[in-house]
């Protein structure tokens, strides 16, 4: 039997709040596109210039379509394109600009070829803001999805490094029992609700179609938190972020820790603290306990590092303990306290690991620890943005850091989670020590780390091996350590820009304590 | 036939395929561990899809498809590119990052 | 006259920036400048503050309004001399620092700027959001201070003196946010300034594990026993300098704190750990004298004897007496400018004896060296609380206070003025007396120091002559600080 | 009804069966072929639940074209057994214990669900349920968007997988000394630039 | 100009003395020749003649206002604690001014010569200003913190001036224990202080004593403790039993200061202070019995270590601190008159003793111990005469001045009957003793036949010895050489005479003032300050006091014979007393080994402790628990968590797989 093709009529689409993934979208095919262009500086030139083109477009379009209050989903309800989403957007777009700028001389985008590495880069950036924006389950799962597949193709892309690879494949692989993991728990919510709409979960939830304490429902659940705490690093799910941060081209770590964290935390307030917020009793103590043994797993965990980007791994799966912990209040301070602490891991993040990879191109130690002594005297430009992300990272008063984790502690206290807040400055306690270290090694020279120093390798100078040479050769790394840390001051200063997002933010999304 | 025995079968094959990941060490295999446990969502999927009555869930299922293909062609692409370099195809053996 | 503290608090800074742009031996005038200025603008507080008002000179401004946190300053009695020591100290430091000879001196100078506005800031606030803040940022130039420009194993000494402090603060700034939170009625704005604080209040229970996490950060900076163990590897391998500011006046910042926030904000608590506290500072006195006593290194005896000190400070604040509390407040006073000039002269003994800081190898300095001796002995007298000196007065009234409800504490205590005098009169006597030591070469101070102690020892006697100038200016915002917490505790006895 | 449970039975071995053969044989051709058993078996219980287009999907575009890919890369690859190594052995005891745990786990929130639907052979369909038309429809509209969304993750996919399969400049000689299944122990030392960073 | 404005300008001069040689000697090159010496001693001599002016002025007033205060300034001031920085003058203060003030100046004028040469020439005159002042301070003070301020300052002066040759460890340590022991002293005073000022709610002496009769009962438990604890102050600074033992060794400093600070002055402090203080200790009686008991014991100690030790100066410090106990007896049972009236005296005798003694030892060039002493009669004549007039008035020969005010204390005694004839019996048996020692010391030195550096000295020109530390023997490193090579004796020095001469006069004759039914200057002075004790009538009569005086003139003759038939007639029977009572020798030798006590009481225990806390509680408990427990957890965690990162994808997978277990496990007991 057939039906007539009159019957269906396409579903009316909002433009204009869907136009900051189109704008990715289409960067992303014509960047492929040009990209098939031979010719050097088409490659190294115009195509990075095009996909900032298209990022700005974005940014500039979350902002025209930025509007505080509760949006009703879109299309179908699939999408909720309201301030959570385009405050995540905006976070994602920023990365996705900052990784750009750091590829620019990066091994991976020749490698791949830049047309290909940027449009991945694109699609990532696209996957996230659907996975931030996605309100049913399919669109999460596409989004996820779509969000993972470049990362584990990007992150394999230094094709000659076996470490790369490794981290590829390793990322793929724990990556897809992940996701597998978080289908089931999808079909499992599916089931026991009967719906795909967050709203309708949440009415479904709240009518008496299925219990609250459901063994299907909070299975479900289960499995779908196990999902989500697999892509925002949280332990027990955090093993693979280390061993994939250090493998995968500098850059594009950078991207992962601070884009991937602001989508997988995008999602899990909307899904915890939205869809499923009624059973918060159920699972807010289970996310307490993860965010308890992620901020400790975490931080022992960075202590011996002696590998940069190991380290700086380590320290994300703790910050990522820190932010599980506004998720688990569920109430609207916690998701503002969340989102604020996003912006302020993107901004310190950065800093530090521009500053890594620009002495990873050009010493002989790599991204070692060792890598970094006396940079203070060598070359102060690059050791004061570490400093002061370190010290941001650490909670330092005068940095974002500080601020972040009192609004973190705040609102962990006012949702009756005060032991929350303090497990959090234990932690940042313990976290002290590793990042001492690395200021130390930067500032105190003469000061020697326990660990056997790695093996020197070949590395083909920048330029001379002059640090002003070096500097020169990469001016838009040294910037972007130099613009960031600036940042990380100036919100630690004067956070209300921040503040005022985070309040629109808190807007968006209904029925919260 | 109870939904409840579609919905135990696909458990049944998710542990499979997570047993499988778990044991096997050549990265092809584990791939088709990984499609099994999505192919059991699939399951879980459709039973429920059936059980409300609503073809969500077999929409859903159709897209998973499609998703598991994604997945299927960036790990062979991943194990290709190994084998280019004369990596060992040994999941133990990519164990150079730790600690 | 309006003094914007804002001003004050900010001068050191501002010149420390400013030192960074200048050539490299710019520096260090630009900021020691800037001290200068901060201490005119001291005396100008000084000579200006009205003893029977309160809180005054105060700015009052949003800061982050969706946290509560206010940018308040203000001066009352509590903190107008702990700013002024602040300023009295920070400039004979940098004076003494800036004739010496220093790798990167732009950055010790910026941090040293940075120091003195984070102590003044921290001493200002009347934000608790805002002190912690202060509190915790004193730690990265001390840090970077003692670190890059330190002696022996300073990094690892530098690292544990942090981390142990921040062990301490972090917790305070948890229980802090609680405070603010839970102290918030329904509805109501939350807020931090100390003030708002007072009026607002928080159950018994909550208020005895808050003064718990509050007395942590205070006894680890002060630091107390048994919380002093990066005392001695951080006393070891500072920069005289840094020592001197170290132990002369950032380890007043908590015992500060009590009186500034604990008391008013959480009598109760404050009454419920009475007795524990005071314990801890007995014991402290007792231990860190003998200590003292017994130790071979002149720093590690002030180190040991300011343990002993602080004790003394502590004990006044919790005897929860008029008499003490304002012995505590003007000890802390003396305490630092005993023992700033103490640590500089420490560098110019060790200057005279081939570096070396020991006893065993150091005496008969006096010889050839009359005034460098005649300073030290005063100083020292001043340091043991011989009668006479404002420390004295200040160990008295901290006597008193405890006599009145807990005599045998405070008799337990007095053992230690006398363990004072045994390891004072040991360190000058080992030092000045005696035949000299091997490696000792028996020379006048120089100008430089003389310049820099000098006026130090001047305080040290005028307000040995005149103690009353303190007294009468601390007493008012004292006995306000302590009199809820008193009351309190009356009611117990009562009960 | 006996002939729907009958079927359910045998597909449901068969799916057992052949995801076993998948994680059970040591040689990926043939967990190739278990898998594309499984997945015809998986297709029938689809039918039986009424999804002919998934079934008609699973058939077609997985059995079929993927797992040809599969058997291509593996004969690329050679298919070689996987050689034993007493290492893991913590692994192959306790690997099948937790996912065990985890079906245990499962079954319990199925049975012990209180939602009736379960217990019942599921709603009564209205007529062209799950037929081709409904779900592209459904598509079409209702799924617009992850149905465009998974459209674009394929181009990406497929750009992913250019990526990382195309032979390079530089790479062509490893290439062509590549005779097909060289087992992993005979390779020589690898190349400078395989070595760089090794942190 | 009134009465006070005297006591400003008493205390006025000695420290502007202080200051312009302290300043001076910053001058390079220092102030000329014996400048400083004459400095310092006009300085005092103006002290001496604003007390007469104080004296004066209160003469003029009527009896009852004979009690001027006047504050400076508020010292400090919170809440009830309020002390001014007030001076009171009354006839007890005006007394002690003149005394300490008169001797002083004596003593100063002796230093100018017998200090020159030495290097630390200003430095000594500074110092001994600066203790002029602080003792006069001490006496001036009108409430107890400035007292103990003063209290605490002498302390600190003592402490300079006996370490004033600083090169000799011995002198440091005698310093540092003295200085010690005076702490102790202080404490005890702060604790009274706080006693009195929580019952009596002042700290200002006519305050507390306004009080004192209305808040206190008799023998009220606070007001004893109070009492005994200005005991504990007092006995520190006097030397009384059991905190006595810094005095001897306080000889280490130069003889001149043993003549001040450690016999004439600073001693006497705790004297005074119970003088002061009567009103208390008459309303708590229980503690001035245990200041009389301690005082008998004391000046029972005192005289019988004399008879042992052969060190000059020991020899006399001991007397000094027996003569002590009889001024604590005196003032403890009330006889003020009769203490303050001994006090004096001994003031008299007793510098001058030391002042002969300092001129013998320069004159046997360093050597202190009396064994090698002798027959320095003919060789230096004057300081002989000296020398015996102040041993006649310490042995209490009649009509001395020390005859009529020992006697005089120990008549009060026997006037208050009962178990006090036990102290006053123990007091004439001190007498004896005291008679004994003072001539033994003079027989051994000035007697028998001459010793090499006496016929040098007939011969006219000093003996020299390698400069050593009289106590260890030890060579002195002359290059930074305190004391200075050349000395000085009062044979030829006339400020030396000049200073010892009036002293001996009044040695001999001061008592003169003070005859019982002949003269009682002093009583009458003083009578303004004791009016309100009760003790008034049980003053001796006239007739009892003459028995007394009468009993001891015959009992110092007895002492005195019996030292001529032991150290002139036969000698050497005291050596074969030695060798038949060996342990009683030792014993007396150890001065009854109260420092050895010490040692195992106080000194070991701090030392030994602070190993422990050094070796045990700082690295095992601080460093090793707190510190490397809270670093251990956190590093055992670190381990931990790197060992788990194996690397192996399956590993990784394992534990997620784990996790899901576990978090779906909750999940299913959260369900039910």
């Amino acid at each position: 039997m057939t039906l007539p093709l009159a019957d269906i009529q396409a579903p009316d689409i909002d433009y204009k709040a869907l136009s900051p993934l189109i704008a990715t979208i289409g960067g992303s095919i014509v960047v492929l596109m040009v990209g098939l262009l031979r010719g050097r500086r088409v490659q190294t030139v115009l195509v990075p210039a095009l996909t900032a083109v298209s990022l700005l477009t974005a940014i500039g379009l979350a902002i025209w379509t930025w509007e505080p209050g509760v949006r009703q989903p879109i299309i179908e309800g699939s999408l909720t394109m309201d301030t959570l989403t385009l405050g995540i957007a905006v976070l994602v777009y920023v990365a996705g600009l900052v990784a750009v700028a750091l590829s620019l001389r990066a091994v991976a985008a020749r490698e791949a070829g830049h047309g290909e590495y940027h449009s991945m880069l694109l699609g990532s950036i696209t996957g996230m803001v659907l996975l931030a924006a996605s309100s049913d389950l399919i669109t999460l799962f596409v989004g996820l999805e779509l969000l993972s597949i470049p990362l584990y193709v990007l992150c394999a892309t230094e094709l000659h490094r076996r470490t790369s690879l490794e981290a590829g494949l390793k990322y793929l692989v724990i990556g897809s029992v992940g996701s597998a993991t978080l289908l089931y728990g999808l079909a499992l919510i599916y089931g026991a609700t009967g719906a795909m709409q967050f709203d309708a979960i949440a009415s479904a939830i709240s009518s008496d179609q299925v219990s609250l304490t459901d063994p299907l429902l909070l299975t479900g659940i289960a499995l779908l938190a196990t999902g989500l705490a697999f892509k925002a690093s949280v332990a027990p799910f955090h093993q693979w972020t280390p061993d994939v941060y250090q493998g995968a081209p500098t850059p594009i770590t950078t991207f992962m820790a601070v884009a991937t964290k602001a989508a997988a935390f995008g999602i899990f307030l909307r899904l915890f603290d939205h869809a499923l917020g009624l059973s918060q009793l159920q699972w807010g103590p289970a996310l307490a306990a993860l965010a308890t043994a992620t901020i400790v797993i975490g931080n022992v965990g960075a202590l011996a590092q002696r590998s940069l980007k190991r380290l700086l791994a380590w320290s994300s799966v703790a910050q990522a303990g820190y932010l599980l912990a506004g998720v688990v209040v569920g109430s609207t301070l916690g998701l503002q306290a969340t989102v604020f602490y996003l912006a302020v891991y993107l901004v310190m993040n950065v800093a530090a690991f521009a500053v890594v990879i620009a002495r990873e191109r050009v010493s002989e130690r790599g991204d070692d620890l060792s890598s970094l002594e006396n940079l203070g005297q060598t070359q102060p430009w690059l050791a004061w943005p570490m400093t002061i992300a370190m010290l941001s990272l650490a909670g330092v008063p005068a940095t974002a850091g500080f601020i972040g984790k009192f609004y973190l502690i705040d609102a962990a206290v006012a949702g009756d989670y005060a032991w929350l807040g303090v497990v959090i400055v234990v932690g940042a306690v313990v976290s002290f020590a590793y990042y001492l270290r690395v200021v130390a090694v930067m500032w105190m020279g003469g000061y020697e780390v326990e660990l056997p120093t790695v093996p020197p390798r070949k590395v083909k100078p920048v330029s001379g091996w002059s640090p002003e040479a070096d500097l020169r050769a990469q001016p838009e790394v040294a910037a972007i350590a130099i613009a960031f840390a600036a940042l990380t001051i100036l919100f630690g200063i004067w956070p209300d820009p921040l503040f005022d997002a985070a309040r629109d933010i808190g807007t968006a999304l209904s029925g919260l304590r | 036939m109870n939904i409840t025995w579609f919905l135990v079968l696909s458990a049944f094959l998710f542990v499979i395929g997570a047993a499988g990941v778990l044991t096997r060490r050549n990265p092809l295999v584990v791939l088709l561990c990984l499609e099994l446990m999505l192919n059991a969502g699939n399951l879980a999927l459709v039973a429920f899809s059936r059980m409300h009555g609503g073809q969500a869930g077999q929409v859903f299922a159709l897209i998973v498809m499609v998703i598991a293909a994604c997945e299927v062609v960036i790990g062979l692409g991943i194990i290709v590119a190994m084998y280019r370099n004369r990596l060992p195809i040994d999941i133990d053996e990519m164990s150079e990052l730790r600690g | 006259m309006t003094i914007h503290l804002s001003i004050v608090l900010f001068l050191p800074l501002a010149t420390g920036l400013l030192g960074a742009f200048l050539p490299r031996e710019m520096a260090r005038w630009a900021v020691l400048a800037g001290s200068v200025a901060v201490l005119l603008y001291a005396v100008a507080l000084l000579a200006d503050f009205d003893a029977g008002g309160g809180l005054q000179y105060v700015t009052d401004d949003e800061w982050i309004p969706e946290l509560g946190i206010r940018y308040q300053l203000g001066i009352d009695g509590l903190n107008l001399f702990m700013v002024a020591l602040t300023a009295i100290a920070w400039v004979p430091c940098t004076l003494v620092a800036a004739f010496r000879e220093h790798d990167r001196p732009k950055q010790f100078f910026f941090w040293l700027a940075l120091g003195e506005t984070a102590v003044l800031g921290a001493f200002l606030a009347q934000d608790l959001a805002l002190f912690i803040v202060f509190f915790d940022l004193m730690l990265v130039p001390f840090y970077f201070m003692i670190g890059g420009w330190g002696t022996g194993d300073r990094v690892r000494a530098t690292t544990k003196f942090v981390i142990y402090t921040l062990a301490g603060s972090l917790l305070m700034l948890a229980a802090a946010v609680a405070l603010g939170v839970l102290s918030t009625p329904d509805g109501g704005e939350i807020s931090f300034s100390l003030a708002t604080l007072q009026q607002r209040s928080v159950s018994e229970g909550t208020q005895q594990w808050m003064v718990l996490l509050f007395a942590l950060a205070f006894f680890v900076k002060a630091p107390l026993f048994p919380l002093h163990g990066w005392v001695p590897e951080t006393y070891r391998s500072s920069p005289i300098v840094t020592i001197a500011l170290l132990s002369g006046v950032l380890s007043k910042v908590g015992v500060y704190g009590f009186l500034r926030i604990v008391l008013p904000i959480m009598p109760e608590g404050a009454q419920h750990w009475q007795e524990l506290f005071i314990i801890l500072a007995v014991f402290s006195i007792l231990y860190g004298s003998i200590l003292a006593f017994s130790q071979d290194n002149m720093r590690l005896v002030l180190a040991y004897s300011s343990i002993a000190q602080l004790g003394f400070i502590v004990l006044g604040i919790f005897a929860l007496e008029e008499k003490g509390a304002q012995g505590a407040v003007l000890q802390m006073l003396n305490h630092g400018i005993v023992v700033v000039p103490l640590f500089l002269i420490v560098g110019v003994i060790a200057a005279r004896a081939k570096g070396s800081e020991s006893l065993s190898e150091l005496g008969g300095m006096a010889f050839r060296a009359p005034v460098l001796a005649t300073l030290f002995l005063i100083v020292t007298f001043a340091t043991l609380a011989m009668p006479g000196s404002a420390n004295f007065v200040g160990e008295l009234l901290v006597l008193f206070g405890t006599f009145e409800d807990k005599l045998v504490y405070g008799l337990v205590a007095s053992v230690g003025v006398v363990l004072a005098a045994v390891y004072m009169i040991r360190l000058f006597g080992r030092a000045m007396h005696n035949r000299p030591g091997p490696a000792v070469e028996s020379r006048e101070i120089d100008g430089l120091h003389l310049a820099a102690v000098v006026p130090l020892v001047a305080v040290i006697v005028a307000l040995g002559v005149y103690p009353h100038f303190v007294v009468h200016r601390t007493e008012k915002a004292t006995t306000a600080s302590i009199q809820e917490a008193r009351g309190v505790g009356q009611q117990v006895v009562a009960r | 009804m006996w002939f729907e449970q009958v079927l359910f039975f045998v597909a449901g071995i068969g799916a057992l069966a052949g995801a076993l053969g998948v994680v059970v044989v040591r040689n990926p051709f043939y967990s190739v072929l278990a898998l594309v058993v499984h997945l015809l078996a998986l297709a029938v219980l689809f039918l039986l639940l009424h999804a002919e287009f998934i079934a008609a999907a699973q058939v077609v575009v997985y059995a079929g074209a993927v797992m040809v890919l599969y058997i291509f890369v593996v004969a690329y690859i050679g298919g070689a057994d996987e050689p034993l190594r007493p290492d893991g052995g913590m692994l192959h005891s306790f690997g099948p214990l937790f996912a065990g745990a985890i079906g245990v786990e499962l079954c319990i929130a199925f049975i012990a669900s209180g939602l009736d639907a379960l217990d019942t052979r599921g709603a009564d369909l209205g007529a062209g349920f799950g037929s081709p038309a409904e779900i592209g429809q459904l598509l079409l509209t209702r799924f617009l968007v992850p149905f465009e969304a998974a459209s674009y993750l394929l181009l990406v996919a497929a750009v992913g997988a250019v990526v990382l399969a195309r032979r390079r400049r530089g790479l062509e000689d490893i290439g062509a000394l590549e005779e097909v299944g060289a087992p992993p122990d005979r390779r020589e030392p690898p190349s400078e630039t395989t070595l760089e960073v090794r942190v | 100009m009134s009465g006070t404005s005297y006591g400003w300008l008493v205390l006025a001069f000695p420290l502007a003395g202080t200051l312009v040689i302290a300043f001076g000697w910053l001058r390079p090159g220092g102030l000329p020749g014996r400048l400083p010496g004459w400095i310092a001693s006009g300085a005092i001599l103006g002290a001496f003649l604003s007390s007469i002016g104080a004296l004066i002025e209160l003469q003029d007033q009527p009896e009852d206002a004979r009690s001027l205060v006047d504050s400076a300034w508020t010292y400090a001031s919170t809440g009830d604690f309020k002390v001014d920085l007030s001076i009171l003058v009354d006839p007890l203060s005006v007394f002690m001014c003149l005394v300490v003030s008169g001797v002083s100046f004596l003593i100063h004028v002796y230093s100018v010569a017998y200090m020159d040469g030495d290097r630390g020439y200003h430095r000594y005159f500074a110092y001994l200003n600066f203790f002029v002042f602080s003792m006069l301070l001490l006496v001036l003070a009108a409430n107890f913190v400035v007292l103990i301020v003063g209290w605490a300052f002498v302390g600190a002066a003592s402490y300079l001036l006996i370490s004033f040759w600083y090169r000799r460890e011995t002198a440091t340590r005698a310093g540092i224990k003295a200085f010690v022991i005076n702490v102790i002293g202080d404490v005890g005073l702060v604790v009274a202080a706080f006693l009195l000022l929580d019952k009596t709610g002042a700290l200002d002496y006519a305050g507390v004593f306004a009080q004192a009769d209305q808040v206190f009962t008799h023998n009220d438990g606070t007001l004893v403790a109070a009492c005994l604890l200005i005991l504990v102050g007092a006995f520190a600074k006097s030397a009384q039993l059991p905190l006595h033992t810094w005095l001897p060794d306080a000889m280490e400093g130069p003889t001149p200061v043993s003549a001040l600070i450690h016999a004439a002055t600073m001693v006497t402090a705790g004297v005074y202070l119970i003088a002061r203080t009567h009103p208390l200790f008459e309303l708590a009686p229980a503690a001035a019995d245990v200041g009389a008991i301690v005082g008998t014991a004391t000046l029972v100690f005192g005289a019988t270590v004399a008879l042992a030790v052969t060190d000059l100066k020991r020899t006399i410090a001991y007397s000094t601190i027996s003569q002590i106990g009889y001024m604590v007896l005196g003032v403890s049972v009330f006889a003020y008159g009769a203490g303050l009236f001994h006090l004096m005296t001994h003031a008299f005798f007793k510098a001058l003793l030391f002042m002969g003694a300092g001129s013998v030892i320069s004159a046997m060039g360093g050597i202190q111990d009396m064994d090698r002493m002798g027959g320095l009669r003919k060789a230096m004549p004057f300081t002989f005469a000296a020398f015996t007039a102040g041993a006649l008035a310490l042995a209490a020969f009649p009509f001395t001045s020390g005859f009529f005010s020992k006697d005089e204390i120990l008549a009060f005694t026997v006037e208050r009957g009962g178990w006090y004839l036990v102290l006053a019996i123990a007091g004439y048996a001190g007498a004896l003793l005291t008679a004994f020692y003072a001539f033994r010391m003079v027989f051994r030195v000035f007697y028998g036949n001459p010793v090499a550096e006496a016929r040098e000295l007939e011969q006219g020109h000093l003996a020299h010895h390698a400069p050593a530390n009289p106590a260890t023997g030890e060579p002195e490193d002359t290059d930074v050489g305190f004391p200075a090579e050349e000395h000085h004796i009062a044979e030829r020095e006339r400020p030396m005479r000049a200073a010892m001469g009036p002293l001996a006069v009044l040695a001999l004759l001061a008592g003169l003032v003070q005859v019982p039914g002949v003269s009682d200057v002093i009583e009458k002075f003083l009578e303004p300050s004791f009016a309100d004790s009760h003790f008034h009538d049980t003053a001796p009569s006239d007739g009892s006091e003459w028995i007394g005086l009468v009993v001891g003139g015959l009992i110092s003759l007895v002492g005195i014979g019996a030292a001529y038939h032991a150290y002139v007639r036969r000698r050497g029977v005291t050596l074969e007393l030695r060798d038949r009572f060996p342990r009683v020798h030792a014993f007396l030798v150890n001065k009854w080994y109260f420092d050895e006590l010490f040692e195992a009481l106080f000194v070991r225990p701090v030392a030994t402790a602070g190993g422990f806390g050094r070796a045990v509680i700082e690295t095992r408990f601080v460093q090793g628990f707190i510190v490397g427990g809270a670093t251990g957890v956190v590093r055992v965690g670190s381990s931990f968590a790197r060992s788990i990162q194996t690397g192996y994808l399956r590993g990784y997978a394992l534990l997620l797989l784990l996790g899901v277990a576990l978090l779906a496990l909750y999940f299913l007991l959260a369900s039910s």
